[in-house]
């Protein structure tokens, strides 16, 4: 669905991602793993068309979106969860989710403003609040439940997890696992290995920009010392 | 003399026609400058290239052409501004773009001079509201009156869009976070554009309303800037609220004060506006956010 | 040594903080735990004075400092670290400590003398990078160094103030579990007379740091006791862990 | 052996008031051209930007006189610039030509030998306005100019010998200098003022708003308009179109005097500018006259052009000018005026009568011949 | 933070050479710019002391200057003071005025602390042209200069007070660069980079603003009494915007937050307008284009560039994180920050 071949990229002068060559399967969830600082983020900015290509191509569903602006990627298919969460500050909640809601309508059997507002009912009691105004964990919900109306087909998610507390995480997590079994395609970069490994069909480690263990969950979880040498634990 | 109606009345109107002006040209200048966040201090220059562009043209096609062309010959030229510096600009911060706006606006100054010369033009009042119109008893101008029901009209027209439509919400996401909104599916590069172009359109309205008014000099932009700058503060950056308020309020102490206290008239404006910073560091009606 | 009586706080219907009243001894370390926007960074802003509570008072040392502003509250030995960073960006790591330092010694509004060369500005730097594990990067421009560096020098920040009670806001998000570890030493290598309260997700730490819990949860302190009790509390698995913990 | 002259010219080029600072310079050098041929001499002129901003006008002035070491010097447009420069002329005894600023203080408590004014004082043209106006029926005036120097030296000798004359000001205004666009609460205030007239003062853009808006109210018919002439001046009444029909002003010059140096002077002036003179190429005009008569009866030097330039007197456009021994500044004639339609829907001057040449009071000035 | 890079000390030392020898041989016009650099020089180094060490981006300045012009000239020429007492009148008149306007601004950031300044300027500017106890449009003329004949110098001399604004100016870079090295100058520049922060850490933020400002304004006073001696007069339109604005241009285009850069601005803009408006009256645009490619080149003016180019390590630049506060202020972090 999504492959990366031997991409370079980095901020500026500085090169983060080193040859880059990683697949997403349609219909799987591609899990990718790595410290601080080992380049998954910029991977999927990269891909977004955040941080140009220096070399290599990106193609999604066949088609290269290489040096592609971000509009036309998202127009694609892609949705993005990125790290940061970026809620619109100066909207409220419901103008966040409409932005998506009323430009990507929902197929049959999509995501709808009820249905995020289910997932999330936390949302439904802010829907009037800035987006600046709500708290870490409220954001990243947000951020989660505007990607999820713009019904992609694949979605990226950058460390979803991330300041959220356990009963959130694993309401996420078992939303996450609806979706798959619903046949979306997800990317999910994580540093929750649990997390990450029990959502995962497949998994990459990546360290200094370079994919260095490919795998399944299984495999991953059965190998103490990759596990230790990659990812510290 | 201040007891009688009439003059209250006739003041009244001066005080709305002056703000409507004023609302006219900041309006332009804080959908660009609220909305992107761009600090374009250039924008009385397009006013006043609004005011030459209607007076030329309305000498060869009358004034209601003028009216029509020089919104879009203003336009034009903020296509050539925007391509040439604010896209690069969008990003450096207020004191860059005030600085190369600052120079943009002696560029233009020079420019006018260099194309319709130093002396002064004139536009003419067209026939249709060349006379005066009798309301409360009093005999005002037509023309003062159309400039104030333009006025009300573009304000109603843009509390529409900005408020009432998804483009108003897209505009502010693109203003909070370009790439996210870009990650959204938004073409941010070119609704920035329109935006920009729409705001020069907007002061090439308000030149070319003006003309009739006021002389046509290549100096008239700088000296309506420091007023539009003062309205928006005032009102708050980015807000139409704000524009429509800052517009009245200046009106209203300008008309007044000349009129009551005219040794502290322009003293009391800026009295005013320091007073607002004080106690509402953004202004009066802020953008959201 | 911190304490806070009734305190609350509304944003428009919204109740943040709902007579919120808390109690911490000289050197008690204590961990915040709460659902997302449960109102814990709130608090903070509220102990610090960044926001002024509608009712209740913050006592810091016995004195009544509800009415003081930021700046007055930190000169008397309040001091805090962001759940986001908060640094000077531009600046080098040395300079950021040196920064806090110099308000701490008194230099801060001279015109004489450069006060990042003073002496006690120096030692007071040097003491908290060592705390806070930061000498190898102390001339390494904030901007340029790792974000669990930036992490840590987050809290360095806080610490050079010299403060008697220092409040963390999530001093471990979006580090790695390598380097949650070293924060977990970090914490221990404090000193036993500082006063701690630390607003945490991660269960690990929290524990392993803390000598009383208190949950929040929709504003309301619902939970206050021992870790152990905590460890057994159901509630706070109902309305926090969920049945998380154990995949 | 033919003499060099070496002239500064100092106008403001940019800045609000350089259509003047044009206007001036083509009328200075068509003088030049068409008197300067049998004088001799040729003259060199070093042009400098005075931007209408005294210190700029200032420094300019400086580098002329010590730099590039001109024997005399000729221009200024803005009163601020004279009055900054008039020490450092003074002091260095270099001739200087007033080729428009007309501040009263310049030829009166100020004055100096070496500062020969070739244009007006603001006195002299409202002066005559007074006694005009009550010679017309008209007793009762409301008075209205720009909140400066000049616009209150002009409306101040307009009030003061309407007063002697019989009249009252039943109201005054002054309004903020550029930075007024909208006349309209001032005008509203003129009309219940009860009056008989309104009496004005604006140049410029100014002047343009406010005729375009005394008669956008109406005012015209029940409160006729009179003024300082600048207010309906060469150039701007174009730019005013009908609104400034019938306004009567007083001035020492309009491109329609009725007299033969003046038809010259319009022929070539047309022929080089493409449009008709105003008062301020006529200044231009005659202080370059007055600089080739000098250079005629044999000056050559600062010293010698500036005793030449204070016995100036000869017969131009505006009629026969000279300057005043005891002030240095000119004495001419003054020129009441009407705006009306002439042929082609065109405004254009008619003038009402001719008010004898008058020398302005001494006011304070003890002046010395050179020599 | 405020460094004596070497490639400062060099070219302050070049600069002063080169002033020095100008000062000696010119002409008498060559002297007269040399004073009038000198005295841009003062002014600029007063704004970037704010501008550039603690985003306080001024549009008052000019003002200030003019404040100081004007509090000189009529301390003089309508009190009768000597000279010297009203040039120590004029600062501390002006300064507490600034101080003033700090305190007030201080609370205003990004475009409000700009605009905030531009109004407080325009009142002053339309104060002075409307009393007429001020003169007006007309001004104050007849200004004397100092009086130094004790110390056998005649300021009246061109030469002689080129070299004595160009001592003034050595003073005001002295002083800077001392005050913004110390711990007031420190401070200013943590609440530049993170207000919220310094708050945090106990600094009173407003004091730190307001007393910088302040002393900044007694160097802009001293700039605008020097002004007011070399023409020996005053005129309403030193206290107009654009004034200050020019002020602004010569900072960016010597190199914001660098001290040494304006003097450089300075005297480069001077040379500019002097040269340009000698062969066209179209001067503003031509100075105009020139000032709209400087600041749009990504280099941190003249002086930027030359350390960009010069030496590796480069202090972050004044510019860069006044733009990036303001980024910071729009948008909630993230994505853009990385563009
Ligand atoms: N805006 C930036 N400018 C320059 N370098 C950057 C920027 N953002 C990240 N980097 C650097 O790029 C490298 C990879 O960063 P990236 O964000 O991709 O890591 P990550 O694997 O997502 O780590 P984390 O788990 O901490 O999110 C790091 O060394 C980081 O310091
Ligand atoms: N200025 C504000 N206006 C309105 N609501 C606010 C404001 N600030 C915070 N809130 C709300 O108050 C609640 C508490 O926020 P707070 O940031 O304190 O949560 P938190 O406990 O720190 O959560 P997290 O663990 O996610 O950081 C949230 O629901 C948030 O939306
Ligand atoms: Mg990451
Ligand atoms: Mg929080």
């Amino acid at each position: 669905m999504l492959e990366l071949n031997a991409v370079d990229s980095g901020y500026g002068e500085t090169q983060v991602l080193h040859g880059m060559t990683v697949t997403a399967q349609a219909g799987r969830v591609l899990a990718i793993l790595g410290r601080n600082g080992a380049g998954k983020s910029t991977t999927l900015k990269t891909v977004m068309g955040l941080l140009p290509a220096k070399a290599g191509q990106i193609t999604f569903e066949g088609r290269a979106i290489g040096s592609g602006r971000p509009y036309d990627i998202a127009r694609m298919g892609l949705g993005y969860v990125p790290e940061t969460r970026d809620i619109f500050r100066s909207l409220t909640v419901r103008e966040n989710l409409e932005l998506a809601a009323k430009r990507f309508p929902a197929p049959p059997g999509g995501w709808t403003m009820a249905r995020v507002l289910e997932l999330f009912p936390r949302l439904g009691e802010r829907m009037a609040n800035g987006g600046m105004q709500l708290s870490g964990g409220e954001q990243q919900m947000l951020a989660i439940a505007r990607a999820l109306l713009m019904n992609p087909r694949l979605l990226i998610l950058d460390e979803p997890t991330e300041g959220l507390a356990p009963i959130i995480v694993k309401l996420i997590h078992d939303r996450l696992m609806d979706l798959k079994r619903t046949g979306l395609s997800m990317i999910l970069v994580e540093q929750n290995f649990g997390f990450a490994t029990s959502l995962a069909d497949d998994v990459v480690i990546v360290s200094k920009g370079q994919v260095v263990w490919t795998g399944t969950p299984d495999e991953i979880r059965a190998d103490a010392e990759a596990q230790h040498r990659w990812l510290g634990v | 003399m201040q007891a009688d109606l009439g003059f209250w009345v006739l003041q009244g109107l001066n005080a709305l026609q002056l703000s409507m002006l004023l609302f006219l040209l900041s309006v332009g200048l804080t959908v660009i400058f609220g909305l992107m966040h761009f600090v374009n201090l250039a924008h009385g220059s397009l006013y006043a290239l609004g005011a030459y562009a209607a007076a030329t043209a309305g000498a060869a096609i009358g004034f209601w052409g003028g009216l029509l062309v020089a919104p879009f010959a203003v336009a034009a030229l903020g296509v050539v501004l925007y391509l040439v510096f604010i896209r690069r600009m969008r990003r450096a911060g207020p004191m860059a773009q005030v600085l190369v706006t600052f120079g943009l606006i002696f560029v233009m100054l020079d420019l006018t001079r260099i194309v319709w010369g130093a002396q002064a033009l004139s536009a003419p009042v067209p026939a249709l509201l060349d006379g005066r119109l009798t309301i409360l008893g009093v005999e005002y101008p037509a023309y003062r009156l159309f400039v104030i029901a333009l006025g009300l009209a573009i304000w109603g027209v843009l509390a529409l869009v900005l408020g009432r439509t998804q483009i108003g919400a897209m505009i502010r996401a693109g203003v909070d976070n370009d790439s996210m909104a870009a990650c959204m599916g938004i073409d941010v590069e070119k609704m920035f554009f329109l935006v920009f172009c729409v705001g020069c359109a907007l002061a090439g309205l308000a030149g070319a309303v003006a003309a009739p008014l006021l002389s046509v000099t290549p100096d008239m932009g700088l000296q309506i800037l420091i007023p539009t700058l003062i309205v928006i503060v005032i009102g708050g950056l980015g807000s139409l609220k704000g524009a429509i308020a800052g517009s009245l309020i200046y009106g209203v102490v300008q008309t007044f004060g000349a009129v009551l206290f005219p040794q502290f008239a322009s003293i009391l404006i800026y009295g005013l506006l320091a007073a607002v910073l004080i106690l509402r560091p953004a202004g009066l009606f802020p953008a959201k956010g | 040594m911190l304490e806070t009586r009734n305190l609350s706080k509304s944003f428009g219907a919204i109740h943040v903080t709902r007579n919120v009243s808390l109690k911490l001894e000289r050197g008690e370390r204590r961990v915040i735990l709460g659902p997302n926007g449960a109102g814990k960074t709130t608090l903070f802003n509220q102990l610090v004075g960044e926001i002024t509570p509608d009712e209740g008072q913050v006592f810091l040392a016995g004195e009544d400092v509800t009415a003081l502003s930021v700046q007055a509250r930190a000169r008397r030995g309040l001091s805090r670290s962001y759940q986001k960073n908060t640094l000077f960006d531009g600046l080098t790591v040395e300079e950021n400590l040196g920064l806090a330092a110099s308000v701490t010694h008194g230099h801060w509004h001279n015109i004489r003398y450069d006060s990042l060369t003073r002496r006690d500005v120096q030692d007071t730097v040097r003491e908290v990078a060592e705390q806070v594990r930061l000498m190898p990067y102390l001339h390494a421009r904030v901007s340029d160094v790792s974000y669990g560096v930036r992490r840590q020098l987050e809290v360095g920040v806080a610490l050079a103030t010299r403060p008697l009670v220092l409040l963390m806001d999530e001093p471990t998000s979006g580090v790695g579990p390598e380097m949650a570890k070293g924060f977990h030493d970090l914490l221990n290598d404090l000193p036993r007379d500082l006063t701690l309260l630390i607003i945490e997700h991660d269960m690990d730490l929290a524990f392993a740091v803390a000598d009383s819990i208190t949950v929040l949860n929709y504003g309301e302190v619902v939970f206050d006791g021992s870790p152990e009790e905590a460890r057994g509390s159901s509630l706070l698995k109902d309305i926090y862990l969920g049945a998380w913990e154990d995949a | 052996q033919a003499e060099d002259i070496k002239v500064g010219l100092l106008l403001p080029f940019s800045g609000v008031y350089a259509a003047l600072g044009e206007e001036i310079e083509t009328g200075f050098r068509l003088g030049l051209d068409t008197f300067g041929e049998g004088s001799g001499a040729s003259f060199e002129i070093v042009r400098e930007d005075s931007e209408a901003s005294p210190p700029v006008g200032l420094a300019k002035t400086r580098k002329l006189v010590m730099q590039d070491k001109v024997d005399v010097m000729a221009g200024v447009v803005s009163s601020g610039v004279l009055g900054a420069i008039r020490d450092v002329v003074d002091g260095a005894k270099v001739p200087l030509i007033v080729a428009n600023a007309g501040n009263d203080e310049a030829t009166g408590e100020a004055c100096s030998p070496w500062i020969t004014r070739m244009s007006f004082s603001n006195q002299q043209v409202n002066r005559p306005m007074g006694k005009y106006l009550v010679d017309q029926g008209i007793t009762k005036v409301f008075t209205i100019g720009a909140d400066y120097a000049a616009g209150q030296q002009m409306i101040g000798a307009f009030a003061e010998a309407f007063k002697a004359a019989g009249g009252e000001i039943v109201g005054q205004e002054f309004t903020p200098f550029q930075k007024t666009q909208d006349f309209g609460p001032f005008l509203a205030k003129a009309k219940s003022s009860g009056a008989q007239a309104v009496y004005a003062f604006y140049a410029g853009g100014e002047a343009i708003s406010f005729v375009k808006q005394y008669d956008s109210f109406g005012m015209k018919d029940a409160l006729p308009l009179y003024g300082a002439g600048f207010l309906t001046s060469q150039l701007y009444v174009d730019a005013q179109g009908r609104a400034a029909e019938g306004v009567v002003t007083a001035l020492h010059y309009v491109p329609t005097i009725d007299n033969e140096a003046n038809r010259q002077f319009v022929e070539a002036f047309k022929v080089k500018a493409g449009h008709l003179p105003s008062e301020y190429a006529v200044h231009g005009y005659d202080a370059a006259r007055a600089l080739v008569e000098a250079v005629k009866s044999g000056a050559t030097d600062r010293e010698t052009l500036g005793a030449a330039l204070q016995k100036t007197s000869f017969d131009g456009p505006r009629g026969a000018t000279a300057i005043d021994p005891a002030t240095n500044n000119i004495v001419q004639p003054i020129y009441v005026y009407q705006i009306v339609a002439g042929e082609g829907g065109a405004q254009t001057q008619k003038v009402l009568s001719q008010l004898p040449a008058e020398a302005d009071p001494v006011n304070g000035c003890e002046m010395a011949l050179i020599n | 933070m405020f460094r004596h890079t070497s490639l400062r000390f060099w070219a302050l030392g070049l600069i002063a050479a080169a002033a020095v020898l100008r000062a000696l041989t010119a002409e008498y016009f060559g002297v007269e710019m040399v004073a009038e650099i000198a005295i841009l020089a003062i002014l600029v180094i007063a704004l970037d002391m704010v501008a550039g060490f603690g985003g306080m981006v001024s549009l008052c300045h000019g003002a200030l200057m003019g404040a100081g012009a004007y509090a000189y000239a009529m301390l003089t020429v309508k009190v009768g003071l000597a000279p010297s007492a009203a040039f120590a009148g004029a600062i501390a008149i002006t300064g507490a005025a600034s101080w003033l306007i700090g305190a007030v601004c201080g609370r205003s950031h990004g475009i409000y602390f700009i605009m905030a300044t531009l109004a407080f300027g325009q009142m002053g500017y339309s104060l002075v042209f409307e009393q007429p106890v001020f003169g007006g449009d007309d001004g104050v003329s007849g200004v004397p200069r100092i009086d130094l004949s004790l110390i056998g110098l005649d300021l009246n001399d061109p030469r002689t007070f080129a070299f004595a604004c160009l001592f003034v100016l050595g003073l005001v870079y002295w002083f800077a660069t001392h005050v913004l090295q110390a711990g007031l100058g420190r401070t200013l520049t943590g609440i530049m980079h993170n207000e919220q922060r310094m708050r945090a850490l106990g600094v009173n933020v407003w004091r730190i603003k307001a007393d910088m400002f302040g002393l900044s304004g007694m160097i802009a006073a001293a700039a605008g009494a020097l002004a007011a001696q070399h023409v020996m007069f005053v005129s309403p339109g030193l206290l107009n915007w654009t004034v200050s604005g020019e002020a602004l241009v010569v900072v960016i285009l010597g190199g914001l937050g660098t001290i040494i850069g304006p003097v450089i601005g300075a005297i480069a803009f001077v040379m500019l307008k002097h040269e340009v408006s000698a062969h066209t009256d179209y001067w503003h645009l031509v100075v105009g284009l020139i000032l709209i490619a400087v600041v749009m080149s990504r280099a941190n003016g003249i002086f930027g560039w030359l350390e960009q180019r010069l030496s590796r390590a480069r202090p972050s630049s004044a510019r860069d994180v006044i733009a990036h506060q303001v980024r910071k202020d729009l948008a909630a972090q993230g994505a853009l920050e990385d563009a």
